[in-house]
């Protein structure tokens, strides 16, 4: 049922607005709404019931296991929202005045340091909101260094064709065209097609190390000379940062450019689809460039740094600080860690990526670049399964939520057919690992021996298997949009 | 190990089954001289306890000033329940709902918000949101301009009356592609955007035209006649509004003779807290014939195997992860969490109730400019209906006053000057429904004090 | 799984404890443990997992109707609970300094006002931690106001048959002897029998009214002058106070004790089990027994009554002042309901109540006291259905849970067989009494129809029906107490 | 209307579903001259946001003073996960579980949590809760008066080395049943509770022995030499404990040749904040063969229909409920949500963690009392071991002292004098985990400036 469809028309929860105010006289008419906005009218008591119960229908962290590829769905410390949330933190006028605001400066201070420390670069700037904006602040960041040095004919942006659809979103986003490099299988950029294709219209190439693929790209000083000797810049696409955390820095590799997934590697929660933060960090060259606002020290005084200060900046990504909660909750989540825990999240999660993919491999699975250790993630191909049993990577998808288990990403790298790629994390348990593999294990038998109850999973969720083309043909995308049955 | 579970025993079991001696065997494709041997600079690992007292202490040392700012950032009381219910693991730790059946919590949630976000616009279609207000004004500037196939133009028309740092933002983000914003400006005397001032682009093929309402003064524009003005030229309508406002304004979606085309905004005065800025959210509503130029996740309802209804994501075909370079925008991650708290606040409120909360700002603010403008020093610059916010020109330099204001835990409001040379010593504030008359007294003596 | 099942030896959260401690060298050896306690070692996530899942195996008034005859499950407003727990109230030591002690101590004072009000008593005390402790209190004032007139000889606490078991356990706590008063059929006290039972032997009668049958008491004045004749008093158990607040007060129909339970009538959350509150009111003459402490105000300072001040006083029922949480709690909801929204609590619980009754006896059910109006709650008797059809009142109760609704209290009070005491409380909306009785008719016609289906109910919970003999009679209280199998 | 749903249209149906014209109708058998007309002095009703208002102020004006006071109520850090998952409102608004299928995540928790009290404290059996500390040492009075079958005395021995707010609470619950608190004294050189000073009972029929450890003054007693000399003398032993603590000290089950026979004490220090008092729990555990005797609920395992574990109260015919005036006590509501807080507490801290928060707590302490019996004019003077709290006296009266740092928003500690005549110029101080180096040497500096 939808909230909407407990709502009586009179109804009213009379504690959360002020109890009466005088019609409003001094707006014209013309001006004001004819008949109120069709909003819900419930008690606070249904409010509460219709979400308490909305929430138990999710999987998430806090419940389930969540091997979600790429995602790095680690656990979220609860003393981060504590803290995050605490009333001083959430009483803040964005534009208070800096004598009001030392305490929060002082986090956001630390925070771009610390982000500068575990990344190898020489500046960060908290703005961006999520990793694809990160990517745009990054890319844009590039065309402004090249357009200063008014070399304006680069135009293109090498990806390989690994990448996440946000890198070559984002460089359309930034005006560039988009080239990409093949991978080769055994995982690594194809350096030959990369050597072909660079060149004076290269204005750089994005790279996420470890890939999407899970391996850690070998060649990535060959690559970075080259992109560097031909004039271009380096991008560091940071969602893979947790496989490297205080074993070897993007700067160190010869990036240019990197944006941080702080939702990923820093644990921020991802709250059902975000908010994040893609905090940017670049090497000396760009630090011009870098996005407002950011904060800095002068005197034991902290103060915003502002277009005055920074007149080669990119300009804003919003229209205050960025996603300052998430933030808040990044620096609490690294201050806890530490210094000696840094680099064991890199650690135990390759530990339990590699683990995994041995164990699956020992049971029948086929890993999709078998020959080489997994960097915090590997990739499974059900490619056969597909072909002879006409079961699906989606069906065991769907199979593995009714066993209790989140589903890894699926379909995505796009290059692996059939592909479940699978992160778990260095905060999940031996055991969890464990449990994992036998639920794949056990629908690899019933792929076998029942396929149909595959194919029809799942089975023991709110709803079955749901229609996405139905969805995607009969749009109903608001209630009351188009008559119910 | 903070967050890392493995025993021993496990760790000597897991690298066997592996077949390595010891964890760093695993990072053996790394060139060696490229590793690095920890963080030496990061601080040591705190317990929790230490990064309590750590964080209590500079959240008090922030203090609690009394807040007449508004400017984009609005300080509503916001239920209890919201957050409480909001940061259930189960909302606060999942994913973007990819497994929809696994996530019917989050995508029923989100399609609750759009029905919502559709009503309070009378717009038809809503998206499960963007970043923020300003940002979100970019996604709009992009979409129109791909929206819009009866102009060949990549020109906007955008206000000076649009909060500045909106325009910024916009800027910065559109630049790239050959997109021009074409500034309009204010009328000095009422604060806002009138038809006069559009004359020069009456020949001219414009892509959509922004509209502000209240615009960044709290103003009233006339959006009818501009709404009107924008459609008969073939330029589509692009409304940027406060959703609180629309509890009592009249919606996007019945500017004019046809409405907007597209309505975007922040979403913060629905739920959010202040926070320093984030995380808000943008959010986006648009005429149906739109929907497949609208940016970022919209999710639908369908029915599963059983014919029971549930809920995906869906037109994904205009996202990155499908269309990659030729995608309506790169957005992925949003601000779902924020829209959580911000569908929680609307069922709590409800349209009685967000129109109580939106009347009693505007009368506190009405109640605070008749206060201080009867101080000497002070006066009331633009005189046309507005809501909630007001401009208010001193004597003496704002900054100066401000800053004195300060000193007294007073947060006065936005100092206009530096980005209006034409407002100079001027301020806009802003009095919602949390401010007692008690303050709105203290805020009055305190300028007084100052001025006189 | 329990969490034990999840632990491993040497796991640890690290974060929670100082990171070392030196070895405890100045306690001898004799005194100190020698081996580690059997605690379960396990991550954060994983306590955070196994709770989250384990909450969500609970029913409760945030997600479904629970209309539990005598508890009173209204909406718990989230504000209560947020307002509480304020980092100053949570902080602050019950030791405190009464200097830093005035706005903790400013809402103890208020509520113990409010509270006379509501009841109309002279004082009261908020010292009690639940209602079974304020009978305590109580009892023990009317025993200490006996006592102080050397009237020694009275022996006997009158309590009616219909009454909670808490009533006469804590009248043998107090060292009484408890007599037993009939209630007719019609649901009023049996007032002959009380005339018979009364006497100097009498210390005083406990009752509730209404009644926990339901009805309220009609020949309540006459009671009380038959007790107060005989010397004795009359103390008023508050569970039943949503029914009456703000249309008619127990200080007005003659009782000299009261308490009122918070964790009710105030909505005070039940947590599972507690904690609540029972705070105790008197009327003018048992004043000097009240436990301590109370807050009083001297020229507008507040400060702690004590012994010295209160010399007679029954004593402390607890180390400090009782539940101060849950007193926070109640006094935020009060003031949140404040005059205006008091007297429509019992208006509303008894309107639902009503209601149910009405459309539960037009679709055929059996109300135990058909012929008047009910209180706040009400009772059904399904003796007809256990006779004939064999189909219990337990059967019915286990078989709404699948239905999606919490069962009433089932078998009380004792005297009606076979019954559902059903207490809807004015928080919930039409739509939700709807839907149980549609529930109530649908297990009906199930009963009539397939009687085995009822009888074996639930079956959509984490369990089925469970066992409870087996778990009286091989007891396992303990983890790892008698080897699992 | 606040928290009533009803319209009123709805009011309407349902008056005439149930045949009467206007609700007060349904009040028609109270006696018209007994009804009131509302409460008038009940103040008006509030707005969430006004309440907000108001008790954020109240509790801020509490300050936040440095706290060195223990005495029976302490200041442990909390992890931030235990209130959350606490106050989620399955568990924060559910009621007793009366209804096993439905409430298996309150029972389930409570048998964890029983078995943990078990571990901790080497005891066979334990109960659900009941109030707190003080009413849960009469209720083991009470219970070893029905527990112990060889003695036919009501002669307990309390030790004035007991919290003496726990002797007061635990008398005025069972003085009303003939049971006497026999006085025993403290030995004024050691602060212990001695072999010689129970010399005078060494004859009597005595029902049972409390023996706090540490006792109220920090001190460790020689709870092996006193449970020996009860048990031989047919009396049974009544363990009063930290239960924090027991993560470092010898668990009641271990005492002397048998173990103590009831353990009871506060469970505030396993995650309940100071909170004014309360909510606390008290908790209580058992031997075996005494387990009918007990008071309070217990949670059991059993199996349902299908064979698989579940869990239920358990032994009910010893309650009120069920056995009315002859039940074991007459607790009913006990509390619930403070144990599903201290379960989950428990279990984030496991045995290493409370170790070493308990191992700090005493650390912290020791180097107070070295620090502050530096300064001229204080004396430690109990020299024994002890547990994580101190005697000291000074060279003033203590009142003025204590008021002295008050006002130099310090909590110094507990003035012993009104209590303990001989401990003239006496407190008990504690310093947690949660003290720092830093804010030990603040209270150690504005001792040494008030005392010299
Ligand atoms: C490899 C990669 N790059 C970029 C992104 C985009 O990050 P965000 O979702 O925060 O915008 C993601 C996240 O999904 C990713 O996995
Ligand atoms: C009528 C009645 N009296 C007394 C009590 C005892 O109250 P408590 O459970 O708070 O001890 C109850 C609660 O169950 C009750 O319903």
């Amino acid at each position: 049922m939808l909230i909407f469809e407990h709502s009586t028309k009179g109804r009213s929860t009379k504690i959360q607005a002020p109890t009466s105010a005088d019609a409003i006289k001094d707006i014209p008419q013309a001006l004001l709404r004819a008949t109120p906005a069709a909003l819900p009218e419930v008690s606070e008591m249904q409010v509460v019931r219709h979400y308490t119960s909305l929430s138990q229908k999710n999987f998430s962290i806090d419940t389930h296991f969540y091997p979600l590829g790429s995602c790095t769905m680690k656990h979220n410390p609860r003393a981060c929202n504590t803290l995050a949330m605490l009333p001083g933190f959430l009483s803040r006028h964005p534009l208070a005045p800096e004598q009001y605001s030392q305490g929060f400066m002082a986090c956001m201070y630390e925070l771009q340091a610390m982000l500068c420390d575990v990344t190898g670069m020489a500046g960060f700037s908290l703005a961006p909101m999520a990793g694809a904006q990160g990517e745009f602040a990054g890319v844009a960041m590039m065309r402004a260094y090249h357009d200063a040095r008014e070399d304006f004919g680069r135009k293109e942006i090498l990806v390989p064709d690994a990448a996440h659809g946000t890198n070559p979103a984002t460089a359309t986003m930034c005006g560039y065209t988009v080239k990409e490099i093949p991978t080769l299988d055994n995982g690594d950029v194809d350096v030959a097609a990369l050597k072909a294709a660079v060149g004076p219209q290269t204005a750089g190439l994005m790279l996420t190390n470890p890939s999407t693929l899970g391996v850690f790209e070998r060649n990535i000083e060959e690559i970075a000379a080259t992109i560097h000797k031909a004039g271009g810049l380096l991008y560091y696409d940071g969602a893979n940062l947790n496989a490297i955390l205080g074993k070897i820095r993007p700067g160190d590799m010869g990036f240019d450019v990197i944006h941080s997934n702080l939702h990923k590697t820093f644990s921020t929660p991802h709250g059902g689809g975000g908010p994040g933060s893609g905090a940017v960090g670049v090497s000396k060259r760009l630090l011009p460039f870098l996005p407002l606002p950011m904060v800095t020290k002068d005197n034991d005084v902290y103060r915003w740094l502002t277009e005055k200060d920074c007149p080669q900046s990119i300009g804003r990504m919003s229209a205050f600080m960025g996603n300052a909660g998430v933030l808040l909750r990044a620096y609490v989540y690294m201050r806890l860690l530490g210094r000696e825990g840094m680099h064991r999240v890199a650690e135990f999660a390759t530990l339990n990526a590699n683990y995994m993919m041995a164990q699956l491999k020992a049971r029948g699975f086929e890993a999709a670049i078998p020959d080489r250790h997994a960097s915090h993630e590997f990739i499974i191909t059900l490619k056969s399964q597909a072909k002879e049993l006409h079961v699906s990577a989606m069906d065991f998808a769907k199979r593995l939520l009714d066993l209790g288990y989140h589903a890894p990403t699926t379909y995505f790298p796009l290059l692996v057919p059939e592909c479940l790629l699978i992160e778990p994390t260095e905060s999940e348990a031996k055991e969890a690992l464990d449990g994992f593999i036998e639920a794949l294990v056990q629908i690899q038998q019933e792929a076998e021996t029942n396929p149909e109850l595959v194919k029809g999973a799942p089975y023991t969720l709110p709803v079955k298997r749901l229609d996405e083309v139905r969805a995607a043909k009969q749009l109903d995308l608001a209630w009351g949009s188009i008559p119910r049955t | 190990m903070p967050f890392v579970p493995h025993t021993e025993e496990e760790i000597r079991d897991m690298l066997s089954i592996i077949g390595v001696d010891k964890i760093d065997n695993l990072f053996d494709e790394i060139p060696a001289h490229l590793k690095i041997d920890g963080l030496a600079n990061i601080p040591e690992g705190m317990t929790e306890m230490e990064i309590t007292r750590l964080m209590s202490s500079r959240a008090a040392a922030d203090g609690h000033p009394l807040c007449f700012m508004g400017a984009g950032a609005y300080d509503h009381h916001i239920p209890a329940a919201v957050w409480q219910i909001t940061t259930r693991g189960e909302f606060y730790t999942s994913y973007t709902p990819y497994q929809a059946e696994a996530s019917q919590g989050t995508l029923q949630l989100i399609y609750e918000y759009q029905s919502m976000m559709t009503a309070l616009t009378a717009m038809d279609v809503s998206n499960a949101s963007l970043y923020d207000g300003a940002s979100g004004l970019a996604e709009a500037v992009l979409m129109a301009v791909r929206a819009n196939r009866k102009s060949k133009s990549r020109r906007i028309l955008m206000p000076r009356s649009v909060n500045p740092v909106y325009q910024k933002t916009c800027n910065a983000i559109v630049c790239h592609q050959d997109i021009e914003l074409v500034t309009v400006d204010i009328d000095t005397s009422t604060g806002l955007t009138t038809l006069d001032a559009l004359q020069p682009w009456q020949d001219d093929d414009i892509a959509a035209l922004v509209i502000s309402q209240p615009n960044f003064f709290g103003n009233l524009e006339d959006v009818d006649a501009l709404t009107n003005w924008a459609h008969e030229k073939g330029a589509l309508v692009i409304a940027l509004v406060n959703p609180l406002s629309l509890a009592l304004l009249k919606p996007p979606g019945e500017w004019g003779e046809q409405g907007a085309d597209i309505a975007c905004g922040d979403g913060q005065p629905l739920g959010a807290p202040m926070s320093s800025g984030g995380p808000y959210y943008g959010f986006m509503c648009c005429q149906k014939q739109h929907v497949r130029q609208m940016p970022g996740r919209i999710v639908g309802c369908t029915l599963d195997q059983d014919d029971r209804e549930g809920f995906v994501l869906t037109l994904q075909a205009r996202e990155q992860h499908i269309r990659r370079s030729k995608a309506t925008s790169n957005i992925c991650t949003n601000q779902g969490l924020v829209v959580t708290a911000s569908t929680i606040h609307m069922a709590l409120l409800g349209p009685q109730g967000l129109a109580r909360v939106a009347a009693s700002c505007h009368q506190n603010t009405v109640s605070l400019v008749e206060k201080l403008a009867a101080i000497n020093g002070v006066e009331v610059i633009f005189d046309g209906a507005r809501f909630h916010e007001a401009v208010l020109k001193f004597n003496k330099p704002a900054a100066e006053v401000l800053a004195a204001l300060a000193d007294k835990n007073i947060l006065g409001g936005y100092d206009l000057s530096s980005e209006f040379p034409e407002l100079d010593n001027c301020i806009l504030v802003c009095a919602t429904e949390m401010r007692s008359d008690d303050e709105i007294n203290t805020y009055a003596q305190a300028l007084e004090a100052i001025l006189c």
